[in-house]
């Protein structure tokens, strides 16, 4: 019995985790590429589901090819958002770029309540309800498909940045602007780009967390949970940010049920961030981030 | 091959940089690049890489023409297709790549296939023989010389007609710096590519250089072909540091002069 | 024993030697000059001495005090100033600020005196006096207000030389000061090195790529390769040592650049 | 020697906050409206301004860590929260007077920087940012949990401020105490600014490795950042608890962490006059945005649903905005006012 | 030139400062010979904004219904000022300010939230406003009486504890395993220290599972509640929460009777769909379906101010049942309307007719409004709750604990 709740905590943990992992992918994505660190990244997978929400319960289109065209709609969205916003800042102190992604998530959500209101919306279910034994611990069909998605990305992701052109492109951009402008790369596309890349990982996100919850424009609050999980995994590193995520994820699930009686309610809560704590202490570039060469 | 036309360059929009240089490169040859800090040569590179929009510059006057072509409203990833890379002052590798890596973002630009990316892989590591020793080692952590050689091996990587070069010599030890510049001749010699260099050393750039322009307050003072510039007793006396008898003076002497002035006031 | 002695110094990073077995005795009053090729460890040295690396063997004594084990800061207030390859200023500060903060240690107030009084205290007249006397003497009266950061390189290097000297260092540590100037700047700077030496009477480490300012102007010349020293003596000296052409000048240095000009 | 006299002189000039007549002229008039606000001004503007005092404290506070030494946080409503609950504790449960209860926030608050600055000296970035982060949630977890102490989301009730005998129990009576503290703590802000502590401080933020070089102490001074800086916001928190007479765990958020940070950035980082004016642009603005949404909520009702979101978008647009095309604040505006002024009628 | 430009800018700002700030002319406060004002603080942004949307349209219809179908009170027409105070205690305490300083009204009607409340509870006795009613879930919201502060909603500690006189007196259920999730708040508290009381009448022990407002993943609470074998779960907290607790719950085959607080009473419950089935509510007031004329009234006056949606709401009447006492209470004044008398005719209302929208009723020394309720089962093929029981009270009735 205590093993088969173990199983069970670890394995719920494992698809919030996934989407934690998600979210800090993106995170990842934009930071790898252009050196700015998006707190908007939550709000942009919240976008995400409404608007396939939307596209599904207004236009009554069906679950796939709405969420299709959400990412569609979110690359371009996102890239506008990059165009407009982001990019005359680049280059500009950390804080004021962290305050402007801080804003424009503060607009998104503001947005967000204006069109849709800031009642609950249920997410019109594309998976079975019906839940599915996996050694004796039960899971979601919806959270299955969360966890599914967090590997194939992570995969595809690692392949990307590691053989790819435009992976290669995106590292060096990341490190140099100006050094990547002489090398040929187009470095507004590759700043685009990898805005867009990021809403797309956001809206899987975004869209697979309605479908086991449902949808409100606070929802943006569980990414918050992916700041500790890419601390955690080390701000450059996509395995360290998916690793880092489903740590958190199952962490805080067995906090949850383990030392809630003697920390209080919602112990789950802060856990990530007791986590972070610890490891910066230990390892102040995170678990999986590189330690930057500074040179005198 | 390359031609500036009385160009102009202002920053901010109030602090003007190049005041109407004009510049040839013909084809294949060594051009050397010289003045002082400030004078503005790196600002002509940047003009001529087109990283200028990016930097708060812009080109209000002149033109820059490439093989007959207006070049000086491309974007830099244009002006990198057609054949003209520059290795930036400071060498700039990309530390947190590797030695490969940073080769192969070299030739971002190119669509010829993996057979000629190889073939040229292969070529730019017999240039440089040092870095072949380091290719999974990470750029930040080889030596200056070798990260030196990665910037020229990289930029070469993207197959140019026109290379330039910012300040190679920069904190390198005369052993290297003659190496590299030995390189630069050879690869100019053996590939016919052209190469704008700029420099501090005067002596070495104008020693492998068959052309040479120097440059005072963002305007051109002086251009000739090596020879006659190192005859020129001005360019001896400011650039090569000689007296007229061919005899460098010391360093332990110069200027008193100006060091009493201030007992004198 | 010198005022500044090295003993055996070894540093390697992650497995890769950067200096092994260094020794190096610099008397009072010297112009110790290092020289080098790349990556030989010369500022790699600098760091031993001035406190970010910390050698995993050997001592460095200075002044009678060990220096190893003492963090940037401590070492600074024993009286060890230095410069940096690329220039280290604060570039949104002005000229005066930056030499101001030069005299950190020379200040005797503490926080609480701070901000009870700020600018009024008697403190910061007297040390703006002494930073105005080096701004004078190394000629930078037109750029005192200046921001730093606006200020040209050459300006710059020498604010950085003025930010040590406002230090009073009993040593100071130039590492590559000439790099990336012209001849005029590299004149003037040898000239204010020179300066500080002779009037001030400040013993100088300096590093240098330049051989014609190593060998005009340093007393003395170490030189380093692969991360030991492979020769020390006078700047004659070193020039006819053969494994110091090999390794750094070449072989017949003066001749190479004469048979360049020749041809 | 004549050149070093005329060195001091020039110094003195320099560095002279009231250069002109007029500049004396309207400091004066402006310390005489401060000081008389609450004999003409109406009770919720009194109110407001009590807000704005304490929000001008806390923005000092946070200033003096990421303005001038460049740490950033996003846990500076923790260190309020401290400072708020040590002196609602003591006022409450063991019945200090004031003044004791306002200091010993302060220390609290202080002590707490401390024992976050230690840990944290070898961070950089934004692993600094989220540590704070971390650290804000913590804080708000413990507050809410420990409720033998903090009676959770009860709040506590704080005993009517007094000093000296007299009693502060109004809005109109403690502004003056606001007043004072905000006055205070500005111009030891500014004199820490310009002398020896505030440019070592700066030199931290602007390049480590070199303050090191020249004999800064980076721990030394990075602890000692983030003890003032909390201290201030320990101080802060204290007055706001006192302000309101009740202190709960909602004030503290992420949320109000954020805004102080938009408080120094809208008013022009690392200037004292930055976060006055930062703080107090940050704490009218929302009655702004009421001002117009408010009535239009009463006037269409069906509306009044959906307004809500445009307050929260307005917030984060003025933020945008003045990142995108007034990188330098509000202080940037008022130097550029300052200099129309001095050349006014001409434009140049 | 410029010292004068510059003083004489100053000058104005303080003379625009002064005009604006000028004192209004003394009378009964927010009463004038036209009009009422009223104000209200609503979440408009914040995790309430829901509740928000819901009262500021039933304030706008009784605003409608008054001043056109009734023609005013006594000549005067009502209008109400809301404020949005994000849910914050901050917000709210400014709110407070604004309202009684800056707009000077005469009382406080339909505020929610227990957080928000709390923040001004002194600041109501302080400027001796009236506040009717407060629809929050704490016990000092009358307990001790403010003779201020009026208190209309349900208790969840009255709640809980009917959950167990109805498992133990009605289901008859032998040796029953209690468990309770709730919101970490004092709302939730209220019902937990409801299980405790009760608890301790019976003799049962029980398990609590708390969970932080805003939290989505109930998976531990839902894990240790079925580790502890709970056989009946009382729920405290919003009814999304409620659908994703009853999800989760049939997800690890854990399936208890749940009781659902009087919150849960919405639409949004069936969110869960079919899993809302069958369990139990407990509810003050009146239903929709029953067809009862005050429903019937609210329709049509909904229907007529444009509040429509709020009619798919059955917690409706509890923002609306204090106003049509207050009208009521205001007719019955006159012309001399003052807050004191306001009070007096308020707690003199005995059976208050509400036309089987619930009971509303208090007293000189009672700030409590509703102390009887109905157990109702969730019909999730309907989407309806339906009375199980008549009213009645808890075993433990309040004040007698």
């Amino acid at each position: 019995m205590a093993l088969q709740i173990l199983l069970q905590l670890i394995v719920t943990g494992l698809a919030w985790g996934s989407v934690y992992a998600l979210i800090a992918l993106g995170f990842v994505l934009i930071f790898k590429a252009t050196d700015i660190f998006n707190f908007a990244q939550p709000e942009l997978m919240m976008l995400g589901a409404y608007l396939s929400f939307t596209l599904i319960t207004a236009l009554k289109l069906p679950f796939l090819p709405a969420f299709l065209v959400t990412l569609v709609l979110m690359t371009v969205i996102s890239s506008l958002l990059e165009m407009m916003v982001i990019r005359p800042l680049v280059g500009e102190p950390v804080l004021a770029v962290i305050m402007v992604t801080l804003g424009l998530a503060n607009v998104i959500r503001g947005m967000t309540g204006l069109i849709w209101g800031y009642e609950e919306l249920q997410f019109p279910k594309p998976f079975s309800a019906q839940p599915i034994m996996l050694f004796g611990a039960a899971i979601n069909q919806a959270e299955i498909f969360t966890i599914l998605a967090t590997a194939l990305l992570l995969v595809v992701f690692f392949i990307f940045f590691k053989y790819s052109r435009a992976g290669l492109s995106m590292r060096a951009t990341a490190e140099d602007t100006s050094t990547a402008f002489l090398m040929g790369i187009n470095v507004k596309r590759v700043f685009t780009a990898s805005w867009a890349i990021a809403s797309v990982v956001a809206t899987i996100a975004g869209v697979l967390l309605a479908t086991f919850t449902y949808l409100e424009p606070i929802m943006g609050h569980a990414g918050l949970k992916a700041l500790p999980a890419l601390i955690l995994g080390g701000m450059d590193s996509v395995v360290g940010a998916i690793l880092g995520g489903l740590i958190i994820g199952v962490a805080e699930n067995l906090a949850g049920f383990y030392l809630e009686q003697y920390l209080g309610g919602g112990i789950n809560e802060i856990t990530a961030y007791v986590i972070v704590l610890i490891v910066m202490m230990v390892r102040p570039y995170g678990l999986f981030g590189t330690k930057e060469i500074e040179r005198v | 091959m390359l031609r500036i036309n009385n160009l102009e360059v202002v920053y901010n929009d109030i602090i003007l940089v190049l005041r109407g240089i004009s510049l040839e490169a013909p084809e294949a040859a060594i051009i050397a690049f010289l003045g002082s800090n400030g004078a503005g040569k790196s600002t002509t590179l940047r003009a001529i890489s087109g990283l200028l929009p990016y930097e708060d510059g812009e080109i209000t006057k002149g033109t820059i023409e490439y093989r007959g072509e207006a070049v000086h409203t491309f974007d830099p990833q244009r002006i990198v297709g057609l054949g003209i890379t520059q290795v930036p002052e400071g060498r700039r590798v990309f530390a947190e790549l590797t030695v490969e890596e940073n080769i192969r973002v070299g030739a971002h630009t190119r669509r010829d296939g993996k057979e000629e990316f190889r073939r040229d892989y292969d070529r730019v590591l017999a240039y440089f023989p040092a870095l072949s020793r380091r290719l999974r080692v990470q750029a930040g952590f080889v030596s200056g010389g070798e990260q030196q050689m990665l910037a020229i091996a990289r930029a070469f990587m993207a197959r140019p007609s026109l290379m330039m070069l910012d300040e190679p010599s920069l904190g390198l030890a005369p052993l290297l710096v003659t190496e590299i510049f030995d390189i630069i001749r050879k690869i100019n010699a053996e590939e016919r590519v052209s190469v704008l260099l700029v420099e501090q050393n005067a002596l070495m750039a104008l020693a492998i250089a068959e052309y040479g322009y120097i440059m005072e307050n963002g305007k051109i003072v002086l251009d000739g072909p090596s020879h006659k510039l190192m005859e020129n007793e001005d360019v001896k006396e400011f650039y090569l540091g000689m007296k007229s008898d061919k005899e460098r003076k010391s360093f332990a002497e110069v200027k008193h002069y100006k060091r009493r002035k201030r007992w004198l006031s | 024993m010198g005022f500044l002695e090295l003993h055996n110094i070894s540093l390697s990073f992650g497995g890769i030697v950067a200096l092994s077995q260094v020794s190096l005795s610099v008397e009072s009053g010297r112009l110790f000059a290092i020289i080098g090729p790349n990556g030989a460890g010369k500022t790699s040295l600098l760091n031993c001495i001035s406190g970010f690396y910390c050698p995993q063997e050997g001592g460095i004594k200075f002044d009678g005090r060990e220096l190893v084990g003492l963090r940037p800061d401590q070492v600074a207030r024993l009286g060890v100033a230095r410069t940096f390859q690329n220039v280290e200023l604060f570039g949104r500060l002005s000229v005066i600020d930056n030499m101001l903060l030069g005299r950190h240690n020379h200040f005797r107030d503490g926080f609480f005196k701070n901000i009870l009084l700020g600018y009024l205290a008697e403190q910061e007249t007297v040390n703006r006096t002494k930073v105005e006397e080096i701004i004078d003497f190394l000629e930078m009266e037109k750029w005192r207000k200046h921001i730093v950061a606006n200020l040209p390189y050459g300006v710059q290097k020498r604010v950085e030389l003025g930010r040590a000297l406002a230090q009073e260092p009993k040593i100071l540590l130039l590492d590559e000061p000439m790099a990336g100037m012209n001849l005029e700047e590299t004149e003037d700077m040898a000239r204010f090195i020179l300066d500080i030496h002779q009037e001030l009477g400040v013993t100088i480490v300096l590093i240098e790529h330049d051989m014609d300012v190593v060998m005009d102007i340093s007393q003395r010349v170490c030189v380093l390769d692969f991360g030991q020293k492979i020769a020390e003596g006078t700047p004659e000296e070193v020039q006819r040592d053969h494994a110091v052409q090999n390794a750094y000048l070449g072989e017949n240095y003066e001749t190479m650049i004469k048979g360049e000009l020749r041809s | 020697m004549a050149v070093t006299r005329f060195c001091v002189r020039t110094y003195r000039q320099d560095l002279r906050i009231l250069s002109s007549p007029a500049a004396k002229i309207g400091l004066i008039l402006f310390l005489l409206v401060l000081l008389t606000l609450p004999l003409w001004a109406r009770k919720y503007l009194v109110f407001v301004a009590c807000i704005s005092g304490v929000s001008v404290i806390g923005a000092l506070g946070l200033n003096i860590l990421t303005g001038m030494t460049g740490l950033i946080s996003l846990g500076h409503a923790a260190f309020m929260g401290l400072g708020a609950y040590t002196a609602a504790i003591l006022s409450a449960k063991a019945g200090w007077p004031m003044v004791p209860c306002l200091l010993s926030g302060a220390v609290m608050s202080a002590v707490m920087g401390a024992i976050v600055g230690v840990p944290t000296l070898r961070l950089k970035g934004l692993y600094l940012v989220v540590t704070t982060l971390a650290f804000q949630f913590i804080v708000q977890h413990v507050i809410y949990h420990w409720e033998s102490l903090t009676q959770s989301d009860k709040g506590i009730k704080l005993a009517t401020p007094a000093f000296l005998g007299l009693e502060f129990g109004s809005y109109d009576s403690f502004y003056y105490v606001i007043l004072f503290c905000a006055v205070l703590v500005a111009v030891l802000t500014k004199n820490l600014a310009m002398s020896r502590t505030g440019r070592a401080l700066v030199a931290v933020r602007d390049r480590d490795i070199a303050a090191e070089i020249i004999g800064v102490n980076l721990a030394k001074y990075k602890i000692l950042a983030f003890v003032v800086s909390s201290f201030v916001a320990g101080l802060s928190g204290a007055l706001y608890a006192y302000l309101l007479g009740l202190i709960a765990p909602d004030h503290f958020t992420f949320n109000q962490s954020i805004l102080y940070v938009a408080m120094i950035i809208v008013g022009g980082m690392g200037t004292v006059l930055g976060s006055v004016l930062g703080a107090v642009f940050m704490v009218l603005l929302p009655e702004v945005i009421s001002a117009v949404s408010g009535p239009l909520a009463s006037a269409y009702p069906t509306l009044a649903p959906r307004i809500g979101g445009i307050s929260v978008v307005v917030y984060g647009l003025v933020i945008i905005l003045f990142l995108l095309f007034e990188p330098e604040g509000l202080f940037g505006i008022w130097i550029r006012l300052k200099r129309y002024f001095k050349t006014w009628p001409y434009t140049y | 030139m410029n010292v004068i430009a510059r003083s004489g800018l100053l000058i104005v700002a303080l003379v625009v400062l002064l005009v604006l700030s000028a004192p209004a002319a003394k009378a009964e406060v927010g009463v004038t010979d036209d009009k009422i004002l009223f104000g209200s603080f609503q979440d408009m942004s914040g995790p309430g904004a829901y509740l928000g949307k819901m009262c500021s349209l039933v304030l706008a219809a009784w605003k409608r219904w008054v001043n056109e179908d009734l023609g005013g009170i006594h000549g005067r027409k009502v209008d109400v000022v809301i404020e949005d105070n994000k849910y914050d205690p901050v917000l709210t305490k400014t709110a407070f300010t604004k309202l009684v300083d800056q707009h000077k009204v005469f009382a406080l009607t339909a505020v929610y939230g227990s957080t928000p409340c709390q923040a001004i509870i002194e600041d109501i006795d302080k400027a001796k406003i009236p506040v009717f009613a407060t629809a929050a879930t704490t016990q000092t919201m009358f307990d001790p009486p403010r003779r201020y502060l009026f208190h209309y909603a349900c208790s969840d500690q009255d709640n809980s504890i009917m959950m167990v006189d109805y498992i133990i007196n009605d289901l008859k259920t032998k040796d029953p395993k209690i468990g309770i999730c709730y919101q970490d708040d004092e709302w939730g508290k209220d019902a937990l220290s409801g299980v405790e009381l009760a608890g301790k009448k019976y003799g049962l022990a029980h398990t609590a599972a708390p969970y932080k407002r805003g939290e989505k993943n109930l998976n531990p609470q839902v894990m240790k509640l079925k580790a502890a074998g709970v056989t009946h779960c009382f729920f405290a907290g919003y009814a999304p929460v409620y659908a994703a607790l009853l999800t989760e719950a049939n997800k690890v085959g854990w399936k208890p009777i749940f009781f659902g607080d009087y919150v849960t009473v919405d639409p949004k419950t069936f969110m869960a769909g079919d899993l809302a089935n069958g369990h139990f509510h407990f509810f003050n007031l009146g239903l929709r379906s029953e067809g009862v004329p005050g429903w019937k009234k609210m329709e049509e006056i909904f229907t007529k101010g444009g509040a429509t949606e709020a009619l798919d709401w059955p917690l409706a009447p509890l923002m609306w049942t204090p106003l049509l006492m207050l009208t009521k209470a205001m007719q019955d004044i006159g012309k001399d309307l003052t807050r004191e008398k306001l009070i007096d005719t308020l707690q003199s209302y005995k059976d208050f007719d509400t036309a089987g929208l619930g009971k509303i009723e208090f007293g000189p020394n009672l700030r409590k409004g509703s102390h009887v309720y109905r157990v109702l089962q969730c019909d999730a093929a309907k989407k309806e709750f339906k009375p199980l029981t008549d009213w009645r009270e808890p075993s433990l009735v309040w004040g007698k604990r």
